[in-house]
């Protein structure tokens, strides 16, 4: 099918690419590619469309954009949803988010203590499941209740309105350190919950398959970028902050999460950037299959586990 | 035209009209074969909040009660705003640039404040929907007691009215057309500023439903809420004609 | 000199001046009139006539001269007065009756004290059967009357009233007119009355003062010695004719001499 | 009191009760050791937003367009609903039920929509502005068309008044004190409203400042671009006043 | 029969009734108009002669009857008519010149022109130097003189006055009575006129029509035989005194025989 919906970007060497949230260290190889020159070398002219409220996934399903910036999360829920993308890189390769207490609560030193405790959320269909399995698995009942907040989730925590919730640990835990009041954090995978892909690159699958050279040359341009941010982070940190004059304020709190990125997050096990594994999409994705939360493209539940292959691709990426 | 089936008679233009739209919105989702989660078709939108019927329902309940304290919280804020602002031309002069810049404080701003003021039982939810709708009502309510004509203050005047008294004969009354006027304005507001409220904090409404489905992507289902929000609004609008009629009869025209 | 005078009259107005911005309406108004008595006022349309009642009545200031009530300064008081203004001003909000309801309810009167003092009023004001209408459903002459009956329901010392039979028909004028005079010297009343028309100036007061054009000033004063209770029989009585004409020679002279200031 | 002087004079009591507010708020920072990202003090507010002048300046000049084009939309629309209304009762019927139920769509839930079908430019804004907009404006107007008097109308008629006559000399004046009360409501909402919209899509403009900084944890750089809204706001308010001078100046009291 | 009846008449008015929901008002109006006659209605208050304007100006429905003008039928026509209320209904948003050009206006007469034809009544009117004054800032007086120069500005065939000179001062309103029997021949204009003033009535008319009180209809009719052009020495003649009693007494019979249905 052609995108539907939206106006179809004005020449094939155009690649628009929505993004999940405003300018940040998970965006960096986006924007130091951009830097750099390489999309233009790759004869792609690449806009980075300015944040909105609509969802990277829609818009890239609906032909809005070629490219966009996700999450294995909301991707699973999306293309259980019937949404035509595939996931053409991995940015994270490891959640980026965890559960997090104040430091000084010191009646909280593991998940099983979150029992009776109140979760602030953000209305994510996938969080619930998620905590309960967490704290089930570090010997809790897995019995909380939910304030959705959004945002202000931080700020509930730090004033004691909530117990726990699940910040980025390289920005909001970053920034809770800054500012001194430091916090706990409580690593999913620790606790034998399926890793996943905290932030992924996503493409249009119909323009995926009529434009195989220009996905090719974009995920390769853009791997590139991801590959400077993990090498020299410093440098990755400076580009972004040129990129986007006058977004960021706290310049420390740039370079210290672009540092913590690249130490942790960016790589894989065999040090190379971008990857994505069958096992890790089976895992996480699997999960949310079976815990029931999935609704198919007509309304009905999903009950059994899609061919997750088909949900990402890692040919575009350069050969190692 | 009186009775039920002269109130339905009155009420088919709108009908016709939402009728015809559905249809076009129906016939060009099938024909384009747009993704269900950019555009539902009318149909899906239905059976699906129909089958969802229960939640949805649940979730409506506490948005009702939400907008209900909400808006009589603003109803009381208003006119003791512009009651105030009436008789006292300092506050008039001191309050109105501040009444005007309240309502420029982007909610999205200020909500965390509200959290930590207020927690996240009802309370930072009647700030939002109070602070979304007390505006019009007060602005409204203002304007009406200035427009009093001056021989009917002096009327009063001359019958050795005090301040107050004038206020209740001659201001108040006179005020009632803007009133209502001002009135349709703010419960319009109401039910989108209590959805809006529980963005800032809830376990459980209209609004959180919408957010979570959105994050599903089930636009269905999310316009299928966003249709029980405007039946509810239309109801509270189509009331005040009703609580006019009883109050004051004689602001209506014949 | 003014308070010693004052304290023989009920009211004294004393040098009273008042310019709209640019336009000088009042030019010096001096008159007394004694406890209970009854003063016309007649003057050209636009003179000043109504600007005066405002000031007298305390709603506007003058911009010089007083107002004396009892001999005491009441300049800007309105407690002495019940005033009638030239437009009716019935509230669309209340019906017949709680319009003419209004001064006493202002007054602390309880409302089903008040509705039955204005009750009464209805019939003798022939607006029986319209106390629960409202003011729209009510022909011109009918809110001429109620705006009266609303007024002298008040039971205010002095009633100042601006044209208050001007809707009227003859017949209904006259029956409007007896009812006044009757129930006025019963109640002491002092009464000034606002008119164009000579034959009922003549006809209900002790004294018709005549006022000049804009800017107006008391121009003359014709005293009516007709005997009292008067009826209308003494409409055709030589003297009647006789004072009639002095009034209406006096209104023209002024007139004439002030017709430059009109245009 | 007439001149600058005068002007500067009517407007202490409010600048007193901002000074006040702001006095206790610095006092409260300061006595608390509230942290910054939750509570700046005024100070730092003013000295930061100072600093980041240029940036702000530069993310105030696209809101402010984007108000403009946004305002002038919803102005148009509002009046043409309005005229459209009453001159056709059929029309009102119809239209009535649909305004209210526009105000309800909460624009989170419709943003998505708007930006696949108007994609990234100046249209899904204006769009948002006007949906914000235009009801205040069309309510205030069709209530103010409706509250002729009968009176007035028939005198036009028996003239020979056309309906469309009828309107211009006599509707169309009568309505302009209700016009002028709904512009005052619909402009204050309309800063607001374009600060709504570039959340739903936007490169620059005072939504995006606000929404990163707010995302850079930087709360006093958020209330300084609150501040600079409410001025915008309270200064187009003020700017209504005005315009009712010239174009009705018998519709304000003496 | 009727049609024939028409065609020598300007104007027949037959059988006209109407009600305000249960309140009959008219109670079936006839009589007719020649071309160019002055026609006064007198009664009592409240009668329904405002009514009576509001259908034959076309602008409330007859519940029975109709309105024939030069023989055919114009129930429900507003054009052969220049209607001056009760009310003024002056407009608060245009200033007196404005307000007297409105109905030109509506006529697509330029601004200009209208002004200028509108301005040269100011100074018969007494309105000169208020041209840009806005309605609050007139007399009571002032203001209906405005509606009225409105009104005959408009130069239509047929001239509907509900108490044109009411609210004026008795020289003035004998000026505007003078000024509009001396144009009023010149223009050829049909004139009906509701005035409470018999005096007036018998003034200016050729006929006096007497209604009777609410349910209205035609009691009597006076034929005013005096010469025209008439002048202010008329009123002293016997002649004028006889008239003036004759319709005063119809008026008084009237109202005897309906005071019960006025409480
Ligand atoms: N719109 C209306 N609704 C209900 N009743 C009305 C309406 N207009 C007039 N009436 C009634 O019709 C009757 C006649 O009114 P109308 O104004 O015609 O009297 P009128 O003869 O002109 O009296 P006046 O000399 O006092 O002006 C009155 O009893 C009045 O209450
Ligand atoms: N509020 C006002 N502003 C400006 N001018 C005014 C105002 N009120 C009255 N005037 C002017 O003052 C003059 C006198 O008006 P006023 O109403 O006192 O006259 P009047 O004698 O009562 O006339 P009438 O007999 O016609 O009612 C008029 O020329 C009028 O234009
Ligand atoms: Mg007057
Ligand atoms: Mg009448």
């Amino acid at each position: 099918a052609a995108p539907g919906g939206g106006s179809a970007a004005a020449s094939p060497s155009t690649v628009r690419i929505a993004l999940d949230w405003t300018p940040n260290t998970n965006h960096t190889g986006l924007y130091v590619a951009q830097q750099e020159g390489w999309f233009a070398e790759a004869g792609l002219d690449v806009q980075i469309l300015p944040y909105n409220q609509t969802s990277p996934d829609t818009l890239v399903s609906s032909g809005a954009a070629e490219f966009g910036v996700s999450f294995q999360n909301s991707f699973t829920f999306s293309k259980a949803a019937g949404a035509d993308i595939t996931s053409v890189m991995a940015v994270l390769q490891h959640w980026g988010s965890a559960i997090a207490v104040r430091a000084d609560r010191a009646d909280i030193t593991s998940p099983a203590d979150l029992d009776g405790k109140v979760y602030g959320g953000f209305g994510d269909p996938g969080e619930e499941p998620k905590m309960r399995a967490v704290i089930r698995n570090a010997g809790g009942r897995g019995e909380f209740s939910t304030v959705s907040l959004g945002t202000s989730a931080y700020e509930a925590l730090y004033a004691g309105e909530v117990d726990f919730t699940e910040p980025f640990v390289a920005w909001e835990g970053i920034e809770a350190e800054l500012r001194g009041e430091p916090l706990r954090t409580f690593a999913y995978a620790d606790y034998g919950f399926p890793d996943a892909y905290g932030v992924v690159l996503i493409g249009n699958s119909p323009w995926l398959a009529a434009h195989p050279e220009q996905a090719a040359a974009f995920v390769r341009a853009a791997q590139r970028g991801y590959q400077l941010a993990a090498d020299d982070p410093a440098r990755a940190a400076q580009l972004l902050e040129e990129a986007n004059p006058g977004a960021f304020s706290e310049p420390e709190l740039v370079e210290r999460s672009q540092a913590m990125l690249s130490e942790r997050y960016l790589r894989d096990a065999s040090g190379r950037v971008g990857t994505q594994t069958l096992e890790q999409w089976s895992g996480y994705s699997g999960f949310l299959v079976d815990a029931g939360v999935l609704t198919g493209p007509d309304g009905a539940p999903v009950t059994t586990r899609p061919d997750f292959s088909t949900w990402f691709t890692t040919q575009y990426l350069a050969q190692p | 035209m009186t009775g039920a089936l002269g109130r339905l008679r009155r009420l088919t233009p709108a009908l016709v009209l939402v009728l015809v739209g559905l249809a076009v919105w129906q016939w060009y989702v099938t024909a384009s074969a747009v993704r269900p989660q950019v555009l539902p078709s009318p149909l899906r939108v239905l059976t699906e909040g129909w089958a969802f019927r229960a939640q949805i329902w649940a979730n409506a309940l506490p948005t009702l009660q939400v907008t209900a304290v909400g808006f009589a919280v603003s109803l009381a804020v208003g006119w003791a705003i512009a009651v105030a602002v009436d008789f006292s031309p300092w506050l008039r002069r001191a309050l109105t640039p501040l009444l005007v810049a309240s309502q420029t404080l982007p909610i999205i701003a200020i909500a965390p404040l509200l959290i930590i003021w207020f927690g996240f039982g009802l309370a930072p939810k009647v700030v939002v929907i109070a602070l979304v709708t007390f505006f019009p009502i007060a602005v409204g309510l203002i304007e009406g007691f200035g427009r009093t004509d001056r021989q009917a203050t002096n009327l009063l005047r001359s019958m050795g009215a005090s301040r107050w008294a004038q206020f209740r004969y001659v201001r108040l009354p006179g005020a009632m057309p803007s009133f209502f006027t001002a009135l349709r304005i703010g419960i319009t507001y109401a039910v989108t500023g209590a959805i809006f409220a529980e963005y800032v904090g809830a376990s459980a409404g209209l609004g959180i439903f919408m957010n979570l489905q959105k994050n599903s992507f089930r636009t269905d289902l999310v316009l299928a809420a966003v249709l029980v929000t405007a039946l509810i609004s239309v109801s509270l609008y189509g009331l005040t004609f009703l609580v006019q009629r009883l109050v004051a009869p004689w602001s209506r025209r014949g | 000199m003014a308070e010693l005078k004052g304290a023989e009259h009920k009211l004294v107005i004393e040098g009273l001046r008042k310019a709209f911005g640019p336009l000088p309406v009042l030019d010096g108004v001096d008159f007394d009139v004694a406890p209970g008595e009854f003063v016309a006022l007649v003057g050209p349309s636009g003179c000043g006539k109504s600007t005066l009642f405002d000031v007298v009545a305390g709603l506007e200031p003058p911009d010089a001269g007083r107002v004396l009530v009892d001999g005491a300064d009441a300049t800007g008081r309105v407690d002495p007065f019940a005033y009638m203004p030239q437009r009716d001003l019935l509230f669309p909000w209340r019906t017949v009756l709680d319009n003419t309801t209004l001064g006493l309810e202002v007054a602390g009167v309880p409302r089903k004290a008040a509705r039955a003092r204005a009750g009464e009023l209805f019939e003798p004001f022939g607006l029986a059967g319209f106390e629960k209408a409202r003011p729209g459903e009510l022909s011109g002459g009918m809110r001429q009357r109620a705006a009266l009956l609303r007024t002298v329901v008040q039971d205010r010392a002095v009633l100042l009233l601006d044209e208050p039979f001007g809707a009227l028909d003859a017949l209904t004028r006259i029956d409007m007119q007896l009812w006044l005079e009757g129930v006025r010297a019963g109640f002491g009343w002092t009464v000034l009355l606002i008119t164009h028309d000579i034959r009922e100036a003549v006809f209900l007061a002790d004294r018709v003062l005549v006022l000049g054009p804009r800017p107006t000033s008391v121009r003359h004063e014709t005293v009516v010695d007709l005997p009292r209770p008067r009826d209308v029989s003494m409409i055709t009585q030589p003297r009647f004719a006789e004072l009639e004409a002095e009034v209406l020679g006096q209104v023209g002279r002024g007139r004439a001499a002030g017709a430059d200031s009109e245009h």
